[in-house]
């Protein structure tokens, strides 16, 4: 699949550079407007991020945290449907060199069709999509369509998951898999710890695909330690943090610190 | 998505929740358990405890007498003679479930979660809460239980039900007022969410209704059957016979299958489920997901379900003048069983609502709470058209004195008004 | 006067009603029939359709049917375990008369009554209210036999009562504000007596309490028999033993003599009787007849007791938090019997009260009415001197969730003003 | 007894005047104050009126109609005590010619104990009682005090009774009987018709006694129709009503068109 040689290839770059994991960014589409959305993706770009999450917003983002939460809400009070979404997204994927994950709720997809909507993720040039709230249970038809249009179905891992669940999770996973980091919604900060690597190492052991930590990365040490034991650091909130704050000026500080 | 294939039309209550003929959890296409991967080993330790209980004969009789004796169960059923008589057709018969503790059916649910949650060795629930009843019911519980508890409330919700806010709180409860999206109980559901996905450890999510991911369905409709038991032996004794129709309000859907199960086999008998016609139909003016037209199908707040939701698949704005109504999702196995054409749904306006409220509080001393009077008035409006054999039954799912505030806006009373202002006076400014 | 004679310590139910030893509603020197002789034949006429009720069995039983369909009866006993385990000593009991249709003890007496006034072929009823809880009763009681009626309610308590009018009011009854003397309970019992002195031949006064002229005390105190024969029963049942002590509170005596009527013949078994002290002793500060040293012995509404008065037999203002306790007079049977010795009467103030009542909302879920929290409060006091292996029971004589207004001034709550203030200001000026 | 002769006497006089009937009026000790109550006795001592019922206050008059039920409130918020009230009494009977009877409610009585209580009314000049409140089966041991003293238990009789009971009341009654023309309390008018002169007649057939007649009388075709049927009327609220509108010119005026 087309993401996985993607990640291998950086992968492989990174070892020539100091940084210590891939990044993966997160915007939500509209918020606080397609405009700004471009301009800071146009610092991501600058810094060299990897992948990008692209947020589909939803009325019920049930496991986004406050300023997530308020991203998603603004964004359809604003009148952003799902056509802008995909419009946006194909105008990132033609213009940004970084890959593109489609992250949203799972009433996204099923609203618009399973069949439907990947091929529209696929026109647009996604290379993969995060349901949280879709558990692979439920994923089967929607993962089958995504295999033949070479979408990588991105599933979750957490620290509450038996060792029996993470391997069911791995054999449902590609592309790259998502692990939590800790308990409760995006927002909040994460010690980076012991007991998170211990988590991560116990995911290493069921699957070879790419590992990316959230959630709560915030500062240089944070994508050091998960250089140490995973693959990809995912820079949620923190960045919107940045942005709210000071916009171009604010969010490419924030990045200088992460990664400069 | 595996399509169901339509059963018999006659559906049983075992084989409503015996999963033989679909996946676990799943009536007909509908239900389902759609939850963040985080919380599959908390849903997982439920089920299990769950199954557990159900199979557990002493569990059912430990649950009936904790009803028996805190809650005051059975809760009779009473004749409305005069009800009756003034409309020449069927005999009205109501089950009474505004005389439990808390003064509604929620107290059913709630306690049967409570001890759920002492088997389980958790010390902390969370609930949502629209109307504040469930939240009430909970805060009562986690009270009588010794747990932590913290009920999520819609912030529009808390500043016009402050009544129930204030016992809450004076029951040990924390209530958080939810900012987020239209500021009522669906936001509330995604902050209990929020909180499990952090807390799950320590704590259970006691849903109120028979919505949500699966087992709450499921749970929820084995703790409210105890409505429908009943009920079945106690129609047959007053009145001679099975009742023709039966009718309950549909907000989430707790209380109209706890009383149907009651009376699933009977083929004879028809179930009425009665939805928030609001204003009347079209979007944004109602909370009807099955008797409008329109919701259509989607998956949210865990579950796949009828959702009042726009192309996009965002929820739209509901109206009922009845807080506990207005839920934009509703019960999937009731949508099953409408499908199957086991049971018939029908939306009632506030208009139609609150003359109900005024014939029954006059002719029969009942003051059912807005939610139920959605039951009272369609089944007037039927028992009119009936012959004086036949027989209806309605949950009364509770009473609507502690709906004072609304009930006295819904009617526009004056002294009611003046009575406030008086009040507010006497506070003197903050 | 005729003395009575002291009777044994033991007085059995039986003793107090046969007047064997005494006169005609006499209980001991306590009682009587002092009303305007216009009303003679009213009182007479009643007095037979109530003796012929109680001679005949199937009227009991019709009794018991109705409170059963419509009311929910039987009320349980509820074992308060939390609050037994964190005082340390006497398992609490509570029966739970708050569980009753309208939310307290006072249906029992108003659906016997009705039941009565068909008998009697009278259409149209009458009654004084307080706290309203009976006026409430009365209103409903009327809607479900289809009687016109007027509730006469002290011009002060319709103002710190309106919850209760707007109920009244919509159940179909007028609610006359009576702005004589205090404008409260006394002024609306004198009311009611003009009512009925002008309308008797259609018109029946559904008395509240154990007070007013004979037969009322005895009838009041049958119908309310009921929470005793219940109780009984059911407190051998959960406890295994009799209660140690039996704790109600007393305003006119209806619940308290209901509820040691199913105990009179257990000597072992003591009744308390839990006044209203209010502020403490002191004449106005209070309304305990008994408990304090502020009343004696006179003649007025109808019956001979003790009242709170002056030198010149008017009548003192009374006092206390709980609007359905500051009555001036008391059961004459209660006095007779606390003359014999067989209940004890204690005092206790508001502060005490609201105490009770927020620890018995934390621990255990329950939100006893202000009256009945004086029970509580007495019962708290003494059980936690008790042993482990002693049993006390508590008649939770009603729910305090229609006393929202009045909890929440007695509780100082901000946010109710804050919330009272932004209705105020939604309702807009006049 | 002394007021069974006093009435025999007056009766015996009217038949020289053109009055149709004996007069009893009434007055609220102390209401307005009992400098108002002095003018009204002296107004109606001009009239001659032959007996006058003193109300004692009562915290509870729930035989009285409003008009005296406020009178009783606002005489004891203005301070009358009994005591006051037997002491006005005494002055009273030493200075003016009609006989007094005291009216007020039984718990006055019983506060100050039965004998005590009808002593100071003797000593205060009054010739009986009526206590609305009090039936006669209450009423043994005070009546048997009353007729050592002297003192005339004035008792009701009233459209409700059965003829076994007036027989029974008739029994108890001395001085004179108050006949009570209808159902209701004090102060509203009653037409005086048949049913009102069949309730007397009847009445009539148990007792020998005078038969005063309540309540209502407002007009001089009243007081004519109480005289065809009976001995006393009684005026109660239309004389106060009169005082409260005009003082003594429209007290003078009331009695003027009613005795006139
Ligand atoms: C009294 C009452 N009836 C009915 C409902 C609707 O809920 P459900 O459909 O789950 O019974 C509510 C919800 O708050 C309620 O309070
Ligand atoms: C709940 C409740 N308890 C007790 C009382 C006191 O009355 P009683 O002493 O007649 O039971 C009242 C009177 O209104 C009441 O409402």
């Amino acid at each position: 699949m087309a993401l996985n040689n993607y990640l291998a290839e950086r992968k492989q770059a990174l070892a020539s550079t100091k940084r210590p994991a891939m990044i993966m960014t997160h915007v939500v589409c509209g918020y606080p407007s397609f405009d700004d959305n471009w301009k800071e993706l146009e610092i991501m770009q600058s810094y060299g991020v990897d992948l990008v999450e692209l947020q589909f917003p939803f009325s019920e983002p049930s496991a986004d945290g406050p300023l997530f939460v308020k991203a998603n809400q603004e964004a359809i009070e604003n009148g952003v449907h799902v056509e802008d979404c995909f419009a946006f997204m194909k105008k990132v994927t033609d213009h940004f060199s970084f890959k593109v994950i489609m992250m949203g709720y799972y009433n996204t997809v099923f609203k618009t069709g399973h069949k439907r909507f990947l091929q529209r993720l696929k026109d647009a040039g996604a290379s993969g999509f995060i349901l949280p709230d879709l558990p692979v249970e439920e994923a089967g038809e929607l993962h089958d369509i995504a295999a033949e249009l070479e979408l990588a179905p991105i599933v979750l891992m957490t620290p509450t998951n038996s060792d029996q669940r993470l391997a069911q999770l791995a054999e449902a996973a590609d592309g790259f898999i998502y692990t939590v980091a800790r308990k409760g919604v995006t927002g909040s900060n994460t010690d980076m710890n012991s007991e998170v690597s211990q988590f991560i190492d116990r995911c290493r052991q069921h699957t070879e695909l790419p590992l990316a930590v959230g959630f709560g990365v915030s500062e240089a040490k944070d994508v050091a330690f998960i250089g140490q034991h995973a693959d990809i650091a995912v820079i949620g909130t923190a960045a919107l943090k940045a942005w709210e704050h000071g916009k171009e000026q604010a969010l490419s500080e924030f990045f200088e610190q992460l990664l400069g | 998505m595996l399509r169901y294939a339509a059963i018999q039309n006659l559906v049983s209550t075992m084989d409503l929740f015996n999963f033989n003929n679909g996946r676990e959890g799943y009536y007909g296409e509908y239900g389902g358990t759609f939850l963040p991967e985080i919380l599959h080993s908390t849903i997982e330790e439920l089920k299990a405890e769950f199954r557990k209980a159900k199979d557990d004969p002493t569990f059912w009789q430990e649950f009936m007498e904790l009803m028996q004796s805190y809650s005051g169960r059975p809760t009779p059923v009473t004749h409305l003679t005069n009800l009756s008589n003034k409309l020449g057709g069927a005999q009205i018969f109501v089950k009474r479930e505004d005389l439990n503790h808390t003064g509604s059916h929620k107290i059913n649910n709630v306690m049967g979660q409570g001890l759920l949650v002492k088997r389980m060795g958790k010390t902390r629930v969370i609930a949502e809460t629209g109307a504040g009843q469930h939240g009430y019911a909970t805060a009562t519980m986690a009270a009588r239980f010794g747990f932590d508890s913290k009920i999520y409330m819609g912030a529009v919700d808390v500043a016009r039900q402050r009544p129930n806010v204030f016992w809450m709180e004076n029951m040990g409860s924390e209530v958080v007022a939810v900012t987020d999206g239209q500021q009522t109980l669906k936001d509330a559901i995604n902050e209990c969410l929020r909180d499990w996905v952090t807390n799950m450890d320590n704590t259970h999510y006691v849903l109120g209704t028979a919505c949500g991911p699966h087992p709450f369905p499921e749970m929820v409709s084995w703790f409210q059957s105890i409505i429908g038991r009943e009920a079945r032996d106690q129609i047959l004794q007053a009145a001679g016979k099975l009742p023709d129709r039966v009718f309950a309000c549909v907000g989430g859907g707790s209380n109209a299958i706890g009383l149907f199960q009651g009376f699933m086999e009977d083929k004879s008998t028809e179930l009425v489920g009665c939805e928030a016609g609001g204003f009347g139909p079209g979007k944004g003016n109602h909370a009807a997901r099955l008797a409008y037209k329109d919701a259509s199908v989607g998956v949210a707040q865990g579950m796949k379900t009828y959702f009042l939701q726009n192309d996009d698949g965002n929820m739209l704005h509901t109206h009922s003048v009845a807080a506990g109504l207005d839920y934009i999702g509703v019960n999937p196995v009731l949508v099953h069983l409408w499908e199957q054409e086991r049971v018939r749904f029908e939306a009632v306006t506030d208009a139609q609502v609150t003359e109900a409220l005024k014939l029954t509080m006059r002719t029969e001393g009942l003051i059912p709470a807005l939610e139920s009077s959605h039951g009272f008035a369609q089944a007037i409006l039927e028992a009119e058209q009936m012959s004086k054999d036949e027989v209806v039954l309605i949950n009364m799912s509770g009473r609507g004195d502690k709906d004072i505030f609304t009930i006295a806006d819904a009617l526009g009373d004056e002294h009611w008004k003046q009575f406030i202002r008086q009040k507010s006076s006497e506070y003197g400014p903050e």
